[in-house]
Parts: C-alpha cells; sequence; structure tokens
C-alpha cells in the first residue's frame, strides 16, 4: 500500500542516488573550467537539478496531494520575492545619476 | 475487505481524538511538515539574501576567501550527506514495509553518516580558527584577499553553523526514532514519525546541496 | 437548538470540565489555550500601557524633565517590543483565532492541538525574556532594531530581546501552521470553502503572513545578535556591511506584520456587521479574496519603510506604486461592510459600537497611509509624528478596537456570561474619545515637523502634545473599564444563552461555554454562511 | 496654531499641494463612509427584537465600480508623488557644495572654502545648495521641516541630497532617524540668508583651510600620489578632469565619477575597476577616516574644476550637468 502512496520502489532511490553522485562530480568539476559568466549559472542549475531530485523522488513530492505542490511553491515564490526586490534594489543604485540616490 | 475496513475505523491507539481517520491524521501531519519546511527555506532565504548582495559587491574578496576553503572536505561531505538522505529514505520504506530490523539499521546509518558529517565540519572549522580566518576579534585579512573577505566567513560560519545546528537537532531526532522502532511502535498503517523526520533530513540535505556550490565552489577558477 | 440546554452551573463544559492548575497548564483544549492566551497578552498590554504612560508624561513639557533621556529610549522601545510583538500579533490569533477557528468550522480541535498549547509557551517564555531584558537590561533602540545602532553603538541588552522575539516568533509561526492545517483538513462535512465565515479566511490570509514573514525576521535578528557576540560585520559599514540591508530584512516581515495585525479586525468586523445588521454580508467572495489579496500584497511593499534611506530610487518608485495597489482590497472591504449596514436591522449593542468605530477609524487611518505611499510626501512626514499617529489609527484605532469588539461579541460563549452592557457601551464611547483626542494632534504635530523618538522637542509643540497626553489618560481610562467588568462578568455574570445576538454561525450553536469537544455530535453544514432569512422565506425561496 | 510648517524651500509648496489634495481624499472619503455608516445606523434601525433584514442582492457591478474609483484615485497620487518626489531628487545645475559629517549626537558642516560649522547652516537664499553627507557612526537623518526635505547620512557611505531656500529665516535642523541616547539633542538650525548677508557672513569667520586643500595633503599622506600623480608610466588612472566623467569599467560597462564612485574606489577599490588597469590597488575599508573621505573626494573635484574651467566643464557628460560645482 504504501508503495504505491510513495508511487516508487527501491530502483528509483538508488537511481536517484547514483544521479545525485554524477552531479556532485559534475559540479566540481564543472567549478574549475573557465566558463565566463556561465560558472555561477552552472553551479546552481546543477544545485537546483539535484534538490528537485531529494524534493521529488526521496521527499515523495511527485506522489503528494496538489496541495502540499502549492505549499512549496508559494515558499520558492516568496523566496523570489525577499531575493529578487532585495537584490534589484541594489542593482539599481547606480543607475541614472540622480541626486539623493 | 469489509472487516478489515471496520477493523481501520476501529479507533486504533495512534488516532488523536479529534481526527475522523488515520489518513486525515498523516494527511495533516504531512501538510504541517511540509509548511514548515517552507518556513526554514525562508529562514534560510535571509541569509541567502545576504550572500547575494555581498557577493555582488565584494565578488573578488568572495572569490578569494571561497578559495581557502577545503574543496575535498566539502566535496566529501556533500557526498556523506546525499548518502545519508538515500539511508534515510530507505528507513522510510523500511517502515512503510513493516521491517522493524531494517528501520533501526537504516535510522542508525543515517546518524552516523550526520555524525560524520559534523566531524568533517569540526576539523574544517577547527583549520579556520588556527588560520585566524574567523571573523571577530581574532580574524586576520587572509593574504591577497580585500577586508571585507571577512563577511565571506561571517556568512560561512552563519549558514554552515545553523545547517550543523540543523543536523544536530536531525540526528537526536532519529535517536528518537530510532529508539521508538526498536520498541515496535512503527507498522506499515503508522509511521508517520518516520516519514515526517525523513523530510525533515531531506530538506537540511537540500540546503547543504546549495550551501556547497555557493560556499566552496563560485571563485575556483579564479586560482 | 438553544433552547433545550440546561444552565451552565449545570453542565459539564470545557472550564468545569476539570479542576486546578495543572489541567489549565498541561491543556491541549484549544478554548482552555485561548483563555491562556488572553491573561498573557493582557498582562504584555498592561506593561505596554504603563511604558506608553510614562512617554505620555514626559512629552507634557517640552523639555525632558521627567525621564532621563536614556529611561525615556528604553520606554518607547519597552513599548514598542511588547505591544508589537506580545500584544499585536499574537492577540487576536492566540485568543480569538484559537478559540474560534474550530469552532466555526465545526472540528473538535485544531490540527496539532499539543503544538498549539507548546505555541503558548513558546509566547510566554519570548515574551518573559523580552519583558527580562528590557525592564532589568533595558533596551534603547526601538522595536525596530536599526543597525549598526543595535549591533555596535547600544549599550541594551539587544541580544536578550533578540532572543525573546526570536523564541516567540516560532509561536507565532507554529500558530499560522496550526490555523492553515486546521482549515485545510478540519472542516466538518458541507462546510466548503465558500461556506466559511469571513473570521477563517481572515485568520488564514493572517497564517500565510505568520508562516512566510516570521522566519525571515527571525534570521535577521539572529544575525542581529550573533553580529553583536562576535562583530561578524555583516550589517557593519566598517566591516564592508550595508546596514540598509538589513532594513531591507527587517521591513520584509515587520511590514506584512503590520497586516498580520490588521487582517484578524478585519476578520472580526466582517462577523460584527453582519450579524447586527442581521443581514447576510455584501460581498463574501470579496472580502474573502481581498484578504488574501492583502496577505500576498503585503509582502511586496517593504521598501516603503526605506524612502528615505539611501534605497535606489527606482526600488523607491516601484514599492511606492505597490503600497497604493494594497490599499485597494482594504477600501474594497469597508465599501461591503458599509453596504451591508444598508437595509439591515441594526442593533446598536457594544461590539457593534466598536465595529463602526473601527470602519471609521480604519478608515481614515488606512487614508492617511496613502500620505506615507506618496513618495514626494513621505520625505517630509517620515519619521515624524505623521508616521506614530497613522500608525496607531490603525493599530489602536483599527486593531485594538476590533479586538475589544471581538471579545465582547463572543465573550458569552467564551465564559458563558453576560457583560454589562450599559458600562460596555460608556468605555466604547471612552476610548473612541480618547483614542482620538490621543492621536489625531500627533498628525498635526507630525507635518509641523516633530521627529519620532523625541525626549525633548521645541517649544511650539507643547500644546498639540499636551493634547496628547490628555487623551492618552481618557483612553487609559477607556482600557481599565473593560478590564474590571470581564473581570467581574466572569464571576458574578448573568448566565448567557446559548446565542444571545441571534446570530449565524456553527459557534452559536453549541451551548455557552461549549463542551470540550465542542458539538454534541459533528455538525453537518448545508447552507451558506450569514443566512438570516426566517424559515417562511427561505420556503418560498424553495 | 500653524498647520503647516513655514514654506522655506522650493519645493515646499509642491509638497503642501499634494498634500492638501492627500487630505481633501481622505476627507472627502472618511467623511463619506462616516456619514453612510451612521446614517444606515440610524435609519435601519432595530425596530423589534425579531426583525431580520430584508435581503439585497449582491451587485458585481457596485464592486467593480468602488474597485475601479480607488484604482483611479491612487494613480493619480502615485504620479503627483512621483512627480514631486523628482524634483526633489534632481538638482539644478548651480548648486554649491556644503560637506556634512553627522556622529553621536552632532552636525559637522563644512563650507567649499573652509568655513566650519558646528549644529549650524548658513546658507544663501535662492542658491541651490547641495549636501554630501557621510556618518561616523550610526545612521543619522538630515531633516529641516521648514523644506520638506530629509534624507539619512547611512555609515559607510555618501548620502547625497539638495535643496534651495526661498525664504530669510531661522529654521529648525533635526536629527529625524533615532541614534542614541541623546538623539533629541542632535538638533540645531539652518539660517537662510540673502545672498549679500551670506557673502558678508563668508567674509567674516576667517575660514579655515578648504577641504579640497586638506585632501590634498591626505593625497599625499596615504600615497595615493605614487600611482594616480599622473607622472608617465603611472600604474592608476589619472585623477585630473576625472570627476563628472563617464569612466569605462574593465567589465565593459560604464559609470560616472561622481562621489559615490569615488568613495567606493578608495574603500573597495576592486568592486567597479577602471578599465586597462591591473587590479593592484589596495583597499582603504576601516583606514582613512569619514572626515579624509570626504577631503579626498573634495580634492579630487577640484582637480576637475581647476582654472581653464572651460575645458574641464565641456567635457562633462550631458548626463549630469549639474555636477559641477561653480561657487557664486
Amino acid at each position: 500500500m504504501s508503495d504505491t502512496a510513495h508511487g516508487s520502489g527501491l530502483g528509483s532511490y538508488f537511481a536517484v542516488f547514483a544521479a545525485l553522485m554524477t552531479l556532485t562530480a559534475l559540479t566540481v568539476w564543472a567549478a574549475f573550467q573557465h566558463l565566463g559568466a556561465w560558472n555561477t549559472p552552472v553551479a546552481l542549475a546543477i544545485a537546483v537539478a539535484k534538490a528537485f531530485l531529494v524534493a521529488f523522488v526521496f521527499m515523495h513530492l511527485r506522489s503528494s496531494p496538489r496541495r502540499t505542490l502549492l505549499v512549496v511553491a508559494a515558499g520558492l515564490l516568496w523566496l523570489a520575492f525577499l531575493i529578487v526586490i532585495t537584490v534589484s534594489d541594489y542593482l539599481t543604485r547606480p543607475w541614472l545619476p540622480i541626486y539623493g540616490t | 475487505m469489509s472487516d478489515a475496513h471496520a477493523a481501520a475505523h476501529a479507533t486504533p491507539p495512534e488516532l488523536r481524538h479529534h481526527f475522523v481517520d488515520l489518513e486525515a491524521q498523516k494527511e495533516a501531519s504531512s501538510l504541517g511538515m511540509w509548511m514548515f519546511l517552507v518556513t526554514e527555506v525562508l529562514f534560510f532565504g535571509g541569509m541567502f539574501t545576504a550572500y547575494v548582495v555581498y557577493r555582488a559587491s565584494y565578488r573578488r574578496a568572495f572569490e578569494g576567501a571561497s578559495n581557502l576553503l577545503d574543496i575535498r572536505l566539502g566535496a566529501f561531505n556533500t557526498a556523506v550527506l546525499i548518502l545519508s538522505s538515500l539511508t534515510m529514505v530507505l528507513a522510510v520504506w523500511a517502515a512503510s514495509q513493516g521491517k522493524k530490523k531494517l528501520i533501526v539499521l537504516f535510522l542508525l546509518l543515517t546518524m552516523l553518516l550526520g555524525a560524520t558529517f559534523l566531524g568533517v565540519k569540526v576539523v574544517e572549522y577547527k583549520q579556520k580558527f588556527d588560520h585566524h580566518e574567523v571573523p571577530g576579534a581574532h580574524f586576520v585579512v587572509p593574504k591577497g584577499l580585500a577586508p571585507q573577505s571577512e563577511l565571506f566567513f561571517s556568512l560561512y560560519f552563519c549558514m554552515t553553523g545553523l545547517h550543523a545546528l540543523h543536523m544536530i537537532i536531525g540526528i537526536g531526532l532519529l535517536a528518537w526514532l530510532a529508539a521508538k522502532a526498536r520498541r515496535g511502535a512503527f507498522t506499515p498503517r503508522y509511521y508517520t514519525p518516520v516519514d515526517m523526520v525523513g523530510l525533515y533530513w531531506h530538506f537540511v540535505d537540500i540546503v547543504w546541496i546549495f550551501l556547497f556550490p555557493l560556499l566552496y565552489l563560485l571563485g575556483r577558477n579564479t586560482l | 437548538m438553544n433552547t433545550s440546554t440546561a444552565p451552565a452551573s449545570q453542565r459539564v463544559h470545557y472550564l468545569n470540565a476539570s479542576y486546578g492548575v495543572k489541567s489549565w497548564l498541561l491543556t491541549t483544549d484549544h478554548k482552555r489555550i485561548a483563555i491562556l492566551y488572553l491573561i498573557g497578552v493582557t498582562v504584555f498590554f498592561a506593561i505596554g500601557g504603563v511604558a506608553a504612560a510614562l512617554i505620555r508624561l514626559e512629552l507634557l513639557t517640552p523639555a525632558g524633565d521627567v525621564l532621563q533621556a536614556e529611561t525615556y529610549n528604553k520606554m518607547f522601545t519597552t513599548h514598542g517590543v511588547m505591544m508589537i510583538f506580545f500584544f499585536m500579533i499574537p492577540g487576536i490569533p492566540g485568543v480569538l483565532g484559537n478559540f474560534l477557528i474550530p469552532l466555526m468550522i465545526g472540528a473538535k480541535d485544531v490540527a496539532f492541538p499539543r503544538l498549539n498549547l507548546l505555541s503558548w509557551y513558546l509566547f510566554m517564555i519570548g515574551g518573559l525574556t523580552a519583558l527580562w531584558a528590557v525592564v532589568h537590561g533595558g533596551v534603547d533602540t526601538g522595536w525596530t532594531f536599526y543597525t549598526p545602532y543595535s549591533t555596535v553603538y547600544s549599550n541594551g541588552w539587544v541580544v536578550v530581546t533578540a532572543v525573546g522575539i526570536f523564541i516567540s516568533g516560532f509561536s507565532s509561526i507554529l500558530t499560522g501552521l496550526n490555523f492553515v492545517v486546521t482549515i485545510h483538513t478540519m472542516r466538518a462535512p458541507g462546510m466548503t470553502w465558500m461556506r466559511m465565515p469571513l473570521f477563517c479566511w481572515g485568520m488564514y490570509a493572517t497564517a500565510i503572513i505568520q508562516i512566510l514573514g516570521t522566519p525571515v525576521i527571525a534570521i535577521t535578528l539572529l544575525l542581529v545578535a550573533a553580529e553583536r557576540l562576535f562583530h561578524l560585520g555583516i550589517f557593519d559599514p566598517a566591516q564592508g556591511g550595508d546596514p540598509v540591508l538589513f532594513q531591507h530584512l527587517f521591513w520584509f516581515y515587520s511590514h506584512p506584520a503590520v497586516y498580520l495585525m490588521i487582517l484578524p479586525a478585519m476578520a472580526i468586523i466582517s462577523e460584527l456587521v453582519t450579524a447586527f445588521a442581521r443581514k447576510p454580508i455584501f460581498g463574501y467572495k470579496f472580502i474573502a479574496g481581498s484578504s488574501v489579496a492583502i496577505a500576498v500584497l503585503s509582502f511586496l511593499v517593504w521598501g516603503h519603510h526605506m524612502f528615505v534611506s539611501g534605497q535606489s530610487v527606482y526600488a523607491g518608485l516601484v514599492f511606492s506604486f505597490l503600497s497604493f495597489m494594497v490599499a485597494i482590497p482594504s477600501a474594497i472591504k469597508v465599501f461591503n461592510w458599509t453596504a451591508t449596514l444598508y437595509k439591515g436591522s441594526v442593533s446598536y449593542q457594544t461590539p457593534l459600537l466598536y465595529a463602526l468605530g473601527f470602519i471609521g477609524l480604519f478608515t481614515f487611518g488606512g487614508l492617511t497611509g496613502l500620505m506615507l505611499a506618496s513618495l514626494g510626501l513621505d520625505i517630509h512626514v517620515h519619521d515624524t509624528y505623521f508616521i506614530v499617529a497613522h500608525f496607531h489609527y490603525i493599530m489602536v484605532g483599527g486593531t485594538i478596537m476590533a479586538y475589544l469588539g471581538g471579545l465582547h461579541y463572543w465573550w458569552p460563549k467564551i465564559s458563558g456570561k453576560l457583560y454589562p452592557e450599559y458600562w460596555s457601551r460608556v468605555s466604547a464611547w471612552v476610548i473612541f474619545i480618547g483614542f482620538n483626542l490621543t492621536f489625531f494632534p500627533q498628525f498635526i504635530v507630525g507635518y509641523l515637523g516633530m521627529p519620532r523618538r523625541y525626549h525633548a522637542y521645541p517649544d511650539e509643540f507643547q500644546v498639540l502634545n499636551v493634547m496628547s497626553t490628555a487623551g492618552a489618560s481618557i483612553l487609559g481610562i477607556g482600557y481599565v473599564i473593560p478590564l474590571v467588568y470581564f473581570f467581574y462578568s466572569w464571576r458574578y455574570g448573568k448566565d448567557a444563552a446559548d446565542n444571545p445576538w441571534g446570530a449565524t454561525g456553527l459557534e452559536w450553536e453549541t451551548p455557552s461555554p461549549p463542551p470540550t469537544e465542542n458539538f454534541p455530535e459533528t455538525p453537518v453544514v448545508t447552507g451558506r454562511p450569514y443566512d438570516y432569512r426566517t424559515d417562511e422565506e427561505e420556503k418560498a425561496v424553495v | 496654531m500653524p498647520f503647516f510648517p513655514e514654506e522655506a524651500s522650493t519645493f515646499a509648496r509642491h509638497v503642501d499641494g499634494l498634500y492638501i489634495f492627500l487630505i481633501a481624499v481622505t476627507a472627502f472619503f472618511s467623511l463619506l463612509i462616516g456619514t453612510l455608516v451612521v446614517v444606515f445606523a440610524i435609519k435601519y434601525h432595530r425596530r423589534s427584537p425579531d426583525e431580520v433584514a430584508t435581503e439585497v442582492h449582491e451587485s458585481g457591478l457596485l464592486e467593480i465600480v468602488w474597485t475601479v474609483i480607488p484604482f483611479g484615485l491612487v494613480l493619480v497620487m502615485f504620479a503627483w508623488g512621483i512627480s514631486v518626489y523628482f524634483r526633489i531628487t534632481r538638482p539644478p545645475a548651480n548648486a554649491i557644495d556644503i560637506y556634512v559629517i553627522a556622529k553621536q549626537w552632532m552636525w559637522k558642516l563644512q563650507h567649499t572654502d573652509g568655513h566650519r560649522e558646528m549644529n549650524e547652516l548658513h546658507v544663501p537664499v535662492g542658491v541651490p545648495v547641495r549636501l554630501t553627507m557621510a556618518s561616523e557612526d550610526v545612521i543619522h537623518s538630515f531633516y529641516v521641516p521648514a523644506f520638506r526635505f530629509k534624507r539619512d547620512v547611512v555609515p559607510g557611505r555618501f548620502s547625497t541630497a539638495w535643496f534651495e531656500a526661498s525664504k530669510p529665516g531661522k529654521y529648525h535642523l533635526f536629527c529625524a532617524e533615532f541614534c542614541g541616547t541623546r538623539h533629541s539633542n542632535m538638533i540645531g538650525w539652518v539660517y537662510a540668508m540673502k545672498p549679500t548677508d551670506y557673502q558678508a557672513w563668508l567674509a567674516g569667520g576667517s575660514p579655515g583651510e578648504s577641504l579640497a586643500a586638506a585632501g590634498a595633503k591626505r593625497f599625499v599622506e596615504h600615497a595615493c600620489n605614487t600611482c594616480h600623480g599622473d607622472q608617465p608610466g603611472a600604474r592608476g588612472p589619472s585623477l585630473a578632469g576625472l570627476f563628472g566623467k563617464q569612466v569605462p569599467l574593465a567589465n565593459g560597462q560604464t559609470v560616472v565619477a561622481d562621489e559615490s564612485y569615488l568613495r567606493e574606489s578608495i574603500v573597495n577599490s576592486q568592486a567597479r575597476l577602471v578599465a586597462g588597469y591591473p587590479p593592484i590597488m589596495p583597499t582603504f575599508q576601516g583606514l582613512i577616516s569619514e572626515e579624509g573621505l570626504l577631503q579626498l573626494v573634495a580634492y579630487i573635484k577640484s582637480l576637475s574644476s581647476a582654472p581653464p574651467a572651460g575645458a574641464a566643464t565641456s567635457a562633462a557628460p550631458a548626463l549630469s550637468p549639474e555636477r559641477k560645482s561653480t561657487r557664486p
């Protein structure tokens, strides 16, 4: 019963484990490459992929009710509010020299 | 079939009085746990925001300071934590199958891996103390770096410190679970605590999955 | 159904189901926990009130002659910290939310009763820690803890206060989480989302803010404490940190926190207006939706606290625009409440007096908020008494009025007793008059340029400050009266009927005070909320 | 009893205009709601205990109306608000410079010619005054109610602002951001004077060393001149005529060399590096006082307004012609 509830057998756990290890090796390797402006996005993309795997398979998000997905989405949206809006202040400070900025 | 149905409704001992049935209770627990994890996301989010802002302002200092962290230990710890996530999910699986001995085994393994992670962290912290790279009165600006590299180490200690605190709490919870599991408290019908602590443990893993590249990796190619 | 119950004294209910201190301190009954919160917030409110009285006393004369400057600074910090973190934020959710949500949705309890008790303990531990800090050590940073003053220069007990607020933050998070899960999973059969009382909608919106905002203030205050202890430099310009970053993180929570205080108040008003007009609420969906809209929008406007702090001009523009936008759902609510009274059957009982007071004061206070969202004007009035007046109109004229209105309305349900009608009307009027006399002059003195947090001030501001202090003493009396008669009625009041107002809602269908399990049997909901139609009318429709 | 402080600056009247408009809106809606509530409460007073209200059907149209009208109104407020705001943030071309250092609990003000004042500021009427402000400790806020203008002075950066007094008089100067025990004593006066009186006042005192001259000394003291000394083969870019110009950066962007950029280049030299130079300049975070930074920046500015003024100023970018400082 729980297998269906969690929607996965043991196989997927080991597969995800292998993928996570591979991605870890990949991100370490990529960090030493000269990718110009792309180093940071690549590192973050790999991290997001790993987090996605952990959340959806290990944490059974893929077989969770829609409500749970909504909760997670709200959390990420609010995190985006916090970071994006704060950083946008810093990014726009040097814009157009209007005095008093 | 109808007998089993009736049995399920004969108020099992785990059912708290105010829920209709175990399924509703489990659903409530799961929703509550996920919500708690969302608050944790925003809790760490405050520090991630600070990291993004200061990294943008003091990029060279941050890259230089990042290279002073031991990437081998960091990568090793990442692997350890991922492995612990695997053993954790196996413990949940064992609980769902009612394999009492396996639950205990996997919980203990997870605890062991968590402890390994913390042990390595202690070694790393000790290095930082020895090199006077801990922010505060005894901080010495590393050679060739701007003084703002202190901010990197401040954030490094805050982020990894809080992460480690979560690990310690997690290990405590695992010990509690293992003791309960040994007493046979979990059945395929009711193993919500294992499931919930599992969610917590995986979340702590996810935090590290982001901390590792942000703290250890970005700037490696400037060496 | 409300005629059949025996008098409360002959019946087992949540208050007499068990006796002794232990039965209260270890209770998991949401109704008893609500009473525990009531005691807690009242104590903290009284302490914050004493601090306010000392502030007003000092400001009676322009010279700083009653208190020393340092003491004065500690007093306004005490006032802010106690009132905001330990009265306003936990107040309505802790007391009325706890008591009513399970009753209103037809549940036996909240989803996690033990967690609910833990929330109260965290609240009390946090509150007492902060109280110890502000009273014994003293903190002079203001409730805003701006860096680098709080991290480097202040001599007060910033760390202990921050820890106290941090602990009670968890209480807030867990309460919100409990409410959301309760509303999602514990509703009685037939209680669909669109049949839910607006109070629950308001508390749901509040919980969103509690869950998503509180962690950020928690980490921010933790960083302040850590920085103070270990000189981390994260907010210290001497080490390359940016004080403005602290302001971003602080207001990310603390602006939504304002809505954390006003949303529950709006939730109460929606119930009061419909109950005392005996008429379905006008625009149910719009009031429910605007609560959620406010909860979301409130997270996007925090920068209007930073218009003169040196944030980017462009960030200022965006924040100004969004701040105006958040006014619209509030306006929708006010219009709908007003429309609910139209062609109602209006009874002037005390809860309605508070509700009408709320609508007027909140409208005025909210509109003055538009002046602060307005970039060009905010530069002048920022950090003056104009701000002080504005947020007291919202928090005292809004939240406290609604809280008192709600407390009167549900008092028969909570205590099983009736409060004295005459004295309650008197106190409602005293509070209304005292409040306006206290805070209206502050708008004027603020526009004239008197900065807030001033221990001494130029002579020309004295007349207005004297008016304000006079009003504060009337307001103080207004608050003591209900305190006295609530205590009195708890013991000596007349027994209340199950539904003394003739109101709708599941909470009125169970005895006053309710049994521990809330309902003799799980209620089934068959119709929309606030349905005051008589049987004949209903039949005619069917 | 007055309801408005004196209107003593060029933008005071615009701020008051906006305020009056907002008061009108506030009064209108407060009275509207207040009246409706009271009228409904009286007119539909419950006559018998069992009376139940007649049902009024919800109206989608009404909901739309009272959503759209406030929306339109706040758009007007927003537009009006930013138009006043831009007036306050954009200084005109011919501003004179005043340097402000805020510390617990005093204001130190310096005129470019070396005149120093404490908690008092003398300014001419009819001439824009630009403030470059720095804090030595916590956040302060420079607030002159009669000018309707306020600016936080945040440590770790320069805060700039401007005003133009329009009426001679003596006006309050407050610190508006809570800054510690004696916050309410961090007050002073601004004296707005007729230009002739101001000239007489300037001539009266004995000015000390000018900021730029003090900055020139520091320039040598910190050995800035070894790299920025204009000698052939210098390791750093020349600073002559730099102020107010567009500077190409190593990362391909450009930046206007204003006070903030100059300050940043001293305390966080690697942040926005000039194109064509290696990142070898040490950072001076924590090594130069706020006053020292102001002096250095004043000195670098003075290198751009040197005698052949025509040449230097015409090179200033079109974006910010107001950056030159011309003295009356």
